[in-house]
């Protein structure tokens, strides 16, 4: 594994009119492999902070270094081309297309033709969702549609992964599927993970941030957190208790 | 000085037109999100109703104030019933039914009133500002624009009609949810914009020529400055024309109508290019 | 999975009837017949080119007129001045196309969609039409062509020969010319949209936001298809112009928009064949309808598009596959319920595009 | 002083070459039951109907005229209609319909310069005889066409020195932004400056302009005499009415060529906007002359209740057929050649609008003109100019020594 320094980011703020989603964010991500859990009640910014990282909003203030090459202000294609691969809250998939048709078109991005076709296979495969290859994925449950989105970001290969409440509406055998995934993925990857179901978390994370209000108010590993009373009153609360 | 304040009323009433023929518009669209082409020709019928109930001796303000816009109104919700409630959601469907709606209404006037009939004058005079005439009626015009927006504003602001109507335009299925009877207010919506339009083509019965086809010269000024003002009803139609109106009227009293005209065009296309969702989805957006 | 175009029946079958249209009309009709249906040819590149921005490129432009006008403008203006057609008609594609990338970077790089893109491409084609409507003195000339103002260009050049001797084609040369250009059209952007390109502009089509986040210059692809869009209205324009010999400001008209809009809605978004046989119906109607006087002719051509609309949501093409298909499906029960062999189900032509 | 701009165009001349030359002539105008087709191409829907239905029931009642006095060459005369919907490809597809399929003797019809000259080539290309009956621009040069409403020179000539004696000497011109706007305003300063007056300013205005107020303003600016009036379309009635609500209308007079020009304007505007405006045109329904009047009676008869709005166009439609059927009978052949002959035999012609010939020379109607003064939706004549020759186009256009020409100049005028 490399020492190079994957993502770090330097007093990012974004504003919306008056409100302040991420305020003065000082984060990194040091080593490739990495696996990184964000925790955060709703509002927490957690959203926000995944799309300044890959473009889709231009953060208002501070800098985003991404392989040493400053990002904030680039086009979201030009950032993905980079190797950020992101997997969004809701899943967003090209609905009216089949799911090999949407995993192809990630896979593409890296691969040339015949490449890209076994890649998608053994996408669809190590995801564990070969059977649904010919399914129109807008009809597709949620948990299935998390499973296709994996598959899109993971086809293209790329050095750091976002995964946005990855579990959400997963059935408990496709939740281990993803953990397993998800730690396949720190082999050759970093990967930054929201996520709000603290067994999953446990299940795959070692270091933890916490946000609140938009501002970095923990970040520790994933026990401590768990322990820390003003974490616990903020967010875990029930949580906590419940694993 | 007198010419300055001329040019200032002339500009007044630039706005007030705009404002006239594009609020119905901005209703049905704004609340809605149905894009009526045939927008010119509830326009148009509402000229038409104050031609034909002047002709057989109704007055002339009772024809523009209330038959117009009771006339238009409950034709717009004919229409909606039989038309637009299919297309609710698939704004080009509802597009292109109502372009075939436009040339319906157009031929269908032509024939059951024939394409030339006796106009109506303007009502009041003209009073002069210094050596100048001015239309006495440019300021009912400039009066009713403000009417109609104070209106507009003070019904979805300060009555549960307005509320109702609010929550259905920022999330129709949530409102629904709500036990909110949408098809009605949707119904409602159509109804109290025709009506609006209507009244608007009273208004300007007497000061442009009523002919089946005169609102192909009317649909694109309308349309422009309801997409440039975005999606709040009052505030975008106030802005949109105040600011569309004014460099139209200063063109055009510098340069000449053609350029005064394709000003208003280059100015909304840089406003669309700036602020992509119109000039009300960037700011005022808390605004009606 | 993987599935050629070539493979697809449909597209030989297209290729086939236009091919058959080609050879055999001139020798069953009418010069009369063949020019009317030469118009049909016309307006059907025409419609081919939004069919392609809107159905496979999610681009909806209400000015599609703006481009057909500035192709015929430009061959007008250019035939005139250079006596030759050939290369007046090859920038009537350029020309068309190049300002399509101007308005294209200038709409996909503001990051307008939806709608606003719509009235942005109303706006521009408004902008034309209100300046070349205004060129009616002598001093808007280019070379030696009068822009004419509202009276527009009259006395355009026929189209050449593109043989050596260069000469003036007669209306069956036309009609056969335009028809070959229709087939070109329409298997190019065949292969075009089961190109990797295509697939790419499906999935902007389908869903802009994961595209970029796959990492597909959204934009920049836009401006592509746009402006290849915008090469083909062109060049109808062209063909316009030299098949009317004539040329005014309603090349620009709002109402030239909207029938692209309403020829590519009838005849079904996401399909080609479709406006193409909603153009030779509904100018097959509007031409019948000036011969019959019954009633006004508005009222009727009203009475016809608002019912299509309602009964038709997705269009022609698209229902009557969907009515073939549901027919099919029952026949198939009846014959399995009368205890025939299982007729093997023919797959459905997937080729890259959406029904 | 004035230099006529011969532009060259290129002659579609181009388009008879080559397609003409292998199709067989349609000069025999025959239906299956002998009767003789003629064709109306007038738009019956759409912007311009209001000019295009009476013109239209004009031809009908003239073909009714022309049967009922024996038809022409012994046979019946049978009207081809199509309604272009006011649409330039459906008008090229009529016409060339017309020519090529129903293979009529006469058409009659097109209603702005754009559709006549989408229709007039193809005329000339399949050699079918064209009436033009619409007052224009002027400067068609075309054996194939014979024009026959008043152009700018024979109504401004008139016109201008007429107004000027009544209001005086400043005038300021409002005209539309077109080929008829254009030149007619070039002919009102160039006349105005004959009468030793000024023009101080020349405004146009698009089609779709509907608002006027900055004009209007710009006028009493300028405190003309009078005002001279070149507007068109329906967006352009506004300006008589905002004109007219800002009190002006009793203190500048007006005076056009255009304001009525197809009868609709004075019906739509009220008596208090348009009464006092001065028009000029080739016929009005107030002439007081025997044939006028029993015109007017056979109008009325075949029309008693959807009696069409008469003006120069409608009128010009029934010359039109009248001089066409006389004409046939007297060449005593349908073919074009030798009508076109006795078309260019300078016979004249007793039409309600009084006598018309037709100028050999440029195949335009020498006709005469009248001023009138507009009240209370009556034309009142005031003046009346008798064989008014089309000088304009006879400037540009000589068909004695071109026969083959198939153009239509731009009459510009310099200075």
């Amino acid at each position: 594994m490399s020492d190079q320094e994957i993502l770090r980011t330097t007093g990012l703020t974004m504003r919306f009119g008056g409100v302040t989603a991420v305020n003065n964010v000082n984060f990194s991500i040091d080593h490739e492999g990495e696996l990184r859990c964000l925790l955060g009640p709703n509002g927490a910014g957690k959203s926000t902070f995944f799309k300044c990282l890959t473009g889709q909003l231009v953060p208002t203030e501070g800098t985003i270094t991404f392989m040493g090459e400053p990002i904030a202000g680039m086009d979201t294609h030009e950032i993905v081309n980079l190797g950020i691969g992101i997997k969004t809250q809701v899943p967003n998939l090209f609905n009216g297309l089949s799911a090999y048709d949407n995993v192809r078109l990630a896979a593409k991005r890296k691969h040339l033709k015949r490449q890209a076709i076994e890649k998608t296979f053994d996408m669809l495969s190590n995801c564990g969702i070969e059977n649904l290859k010919g399914s129109e994925v807008g009809l597709l449950s949620h948990g299935q549609r998390q499973l296709i989105e994996l598959a899109m970001v993971l086809a293209a290969e790329p050095t750091l992964v976002l995964l946005d409440e990855p579990a959400a509406g997963m059935t408990g055998e496709e939740r281990d599927r993803l953990a397993f995934l998800v730690k396949e993925v720190t082999k050759t990857a970093s990967v930054i993970v929201v996520e709000h179901d603290m067994a999953f978390i446990k299940q795959i994370a070692k270091n933890v941030t916490v946000f609140h209000r938009g501002e970095i108010f923990a970040e520790d590993d994933v026990k401590k957190i768990m322990k820390n009373k003003s974490v616990q009153e903020i967010y875990l609360g029930k949580s906590a208790d419940a694993a | 000085m007198d010419y300055t304040i001329i040019i200032a009323l002339e500009m007044l009433r630039a706005i007030a037109w705009l404002v006239l023929l594009s609020s119905g518009l901005a209703i049905i669209f704004g609340m809605m999100r149905v894009i009526n082409i045939a927008h010119g020709e509830f326009l148009m019928l509402g000229g038409y109703t104050v031609i034909m109930a002047s002709k057989i001796g109704i007055n002339i303000w009772f024809a523009m104030l209330v038959l117009a816009p009771l006339v238009v109104g409950v034709f717009g919700i004919l229409v909606e019933r039989l038309v637009i409630r299919w297309l609710y959601g698939r704004l080009l469907d509802s597009l292109l039914a109502t372009w075939g709606l436009s040339l319906l209404m157009i031929g269908g006037v032509t024939m059951l009133f024939g394409n030339t009939v006796e106009g109506v004058s303007t009502p009041l005079g003209g009073f002069s500002v210094g050596i100048y005439q001015v239309s006495a009626y440019n300021l009912v015009m400039i009066f009713a624009a403000i009417s109609i927006l104070l209106s507009v504003w003070a019904v979805l602001r300060y009555t549960s009609v307005g509320l109702i109507a609010r929550s259905v335009m920022q999330n129709p299925d949530m409102a629904q949810a709500l036990g909110v009877n949408s098809t009605f207010v949707y119904m409602a919506t159509f109804g109290v914009g025709s009506a609006l339009t209507g009244l608007a083509g009273g208004l300007i019965a007497p000061v442009t020529g009523v002919v089946p086809s005169m609102g192909i010269n009317l649909i694109g000024p309308a349309f422009i400055t309801v997409i440039t003002g975005g999606a709040s009803v009052v505030t975008g139609t106030l802005s949109a024309s105040g600011f569309l109106g004014s460099v139209d009227q200063l063109i055009t009293f510098g340069f000449g109508p053609v350029y005064g005209g394709a000003a208003l065009l280059i100015a909304a296309l840089i406003i669309l290019r700036i602020l992509p969702q119109g000039i009300t989805g960037r700011f005022f957006t808390k605004k009606l | 999975m993987e599935k050629s175009i070539l493979k697809d029946p449909g597209l030989y079958v297209m290729v086939s009837i236009g091919l058959l249209i080609m050879i055999f009309l001139p020798i069953m009709m009418d010069m009369f017949a063949i020019m009317q249906i030469t118009q049909y040819v016309v307006l059907s590149v025409y419609a081919l080119s939004l069919a392609y921005i809107w159905g496979y490129g999610g681009i909806l432009s209400f000015g599609q007129s703006c481009f057909f006008g500035l192709g015929a403008y430009t061959f007008a203006v250019a035939s005139i001045n250079m006596g030759s057609t050939s290369l007046p008609f090859i920038l009537a594609i350029i020309i068309p196309a190049l300002f399509g990338v101007l308005l294209g970077y200038f709409m996909f790089y503001g990051r307008l969609s939806d709608v606003y893109l719509g009235v942005v491409t109303l706006v521009v084609t408004l902008i034309f039409w209100k300046l070349i409507n205004h060129t009616a003195g002598p001093q808007y000339a280019i070379g030696d062509a009068r822009l004419g103002g509202f009276n527009g260009i009259p006395s355009i050049p026929i189209l050449n020969m593109p043989t050596a001797n260069g000469q003036m084609m007669d209306p069956i040369q036309m009609f056969v010319t335009f028809m070959a250009i229709l087939i070109m059209v329409y298997v190019g952007l065949r292969l075009l949209i089961a190109s990797e390109f295509g697939r790419v502009s499906i999935s902007i089509r389908e869903n802009e936001v994961r595209s970029s986040l796959l990492g597909y210059d959204v934009r920049r692809h836009k401006v592509v298809v746009f402006s290849i869009g915008c090469g083909i209205a062109g060049m109808s324009g062209a063909m316009w112009a030299t098949y009317q010999t004539f040329i005014d400001p309603n090349a620009f008209s709002l109402e030239m928009s909207a029938k692209a809009l309403v020829w590519v809605m009838a005849g079904g978004v996401g399909t080609l064949a479709g406006p193409i046989i909603a153009v030779v119906i509904l100018q097959w109607i509007s031409l019948k309808l000036g011969q019959l006087n019954i009633i006004n002719n508005f009222v009727l051509l009203g009475l016809i598009l608002v019912p299509l609309v309602l009964i038709l949501p997705k269009g022609l093409l698209p229902t009557v596959k969907q009515w073939s298909q549901d027919l099919w499906t029952i026949w198939k029960k009846n014959k399995a319920n009368e205890g025939d062999t299982i007729i093997k189900e023919s797959e459905t032509v997937n080729a890259g595009r959406r029904k | 002083m004035s230099k006529i701009s011969r532009r060259k165009f290129l002659k579609s001349a181009a388009a008879t070459g080559v397609a003409a030359s292998s199709l067989s002539l349609p000069y025999a105008a025959y239906a299956d039951d002998h009767a003789i087709l003629v064709g109306g191409l007038h738009d019956l829907s759409g912007a311009i109907d209001f000019a295009g239905i009476p013109m239209n029931q004009v031809m009908a009642l003239a073909v009714d005229e022309i049967n009922a006095n024996g038809g022409v060459l012994g046979k019946e005369v049978k009207q081809v209609v199509y309604d272009p919907q006011s649409n330039m490809s459906l008008y090229s597809q009529y016409a060339t319909q017309m020519a090529l399929k129903d293979k009529v003797a006469v058409v009659q019809g097109g209603i702005t310069s754009a559709s006549r000259e989408t229709i007039r080539p193809i005329f000339h290309r399949f050699k079918t005889l064209y009436f033009y009956n619409t007052l224009y621009e002027g400067g068609v040069c075309d054996r194939n066409e014979i024009s026959l409403g008043t152009t700018p020179a024979q109504t401004v000539e008139k016109l201008v020195p007429h107004v000027m004696d009544l209001f005086g000497k400043k005038v300021y011109t409002i005209a539309a932004d077109y080929n008829y706007g254009q030149i007619t305003a070039a002919w009102v300063k160039r006349y105005v400056e004959q009468n030793g007056g000024e023009v101080v300013e020349t405004e146009f205005f698009p089609l779709d302009v509907t608002q006027f107020g900055a004009t209007i303003s710009k006028i009493q600016a300028a405190a003309p005499d009078m005002v001279m009036s070149v507007l068109v379309g329906t967006g352009h009635l506004g300006f008589y009415r905002q004109w007219a609500a800002s009190g002006m209308k009793s203190k500048i007079p007006m005076a056009s060529t255009t304001f009525g020009a197809a009868g609709s304007e004075p019906i739509i505007m009220t008596p208090e906007e348009a009464n006092g405006i001065i028009t000029c045109y080739g016929y009005y329904p107030t002439i007081d002359s025997p044939a006028n009047k029993a015109w007017l009676e056979k109008v009325k008869a075949k029309y008693p209740d959807n009696t069409p709005i008469l003006s120069e166009l409608s009128e010009c439609t029934w010359e039109g057929m009248m001089i066409w059927a006389d004409a046939v009978n007297e060449a005593g052949s349908l073919e074009r050649e030798k009508v076109l002959e006795v078309l260019e035999s300078g016979k004249t012609y007793n039409m309600p609008s009084g006598q018309v010939s037709i100028d050999p020379l440029t195949h335009h109607a020498i006709r005469d003109v009248y001023i009138a003064d507009l009240q209370n939706r009556v034309f009142e004549i005031k003046e009346k100019f008798s064989q008014v020759q089309p000088i304009d186009t006879q400037q540009v256009c000589n068909l004695k020594e071109t026969p083959n020409a198939n153009v239509h100049y731009e009459i510009s005028l310099d200075g």
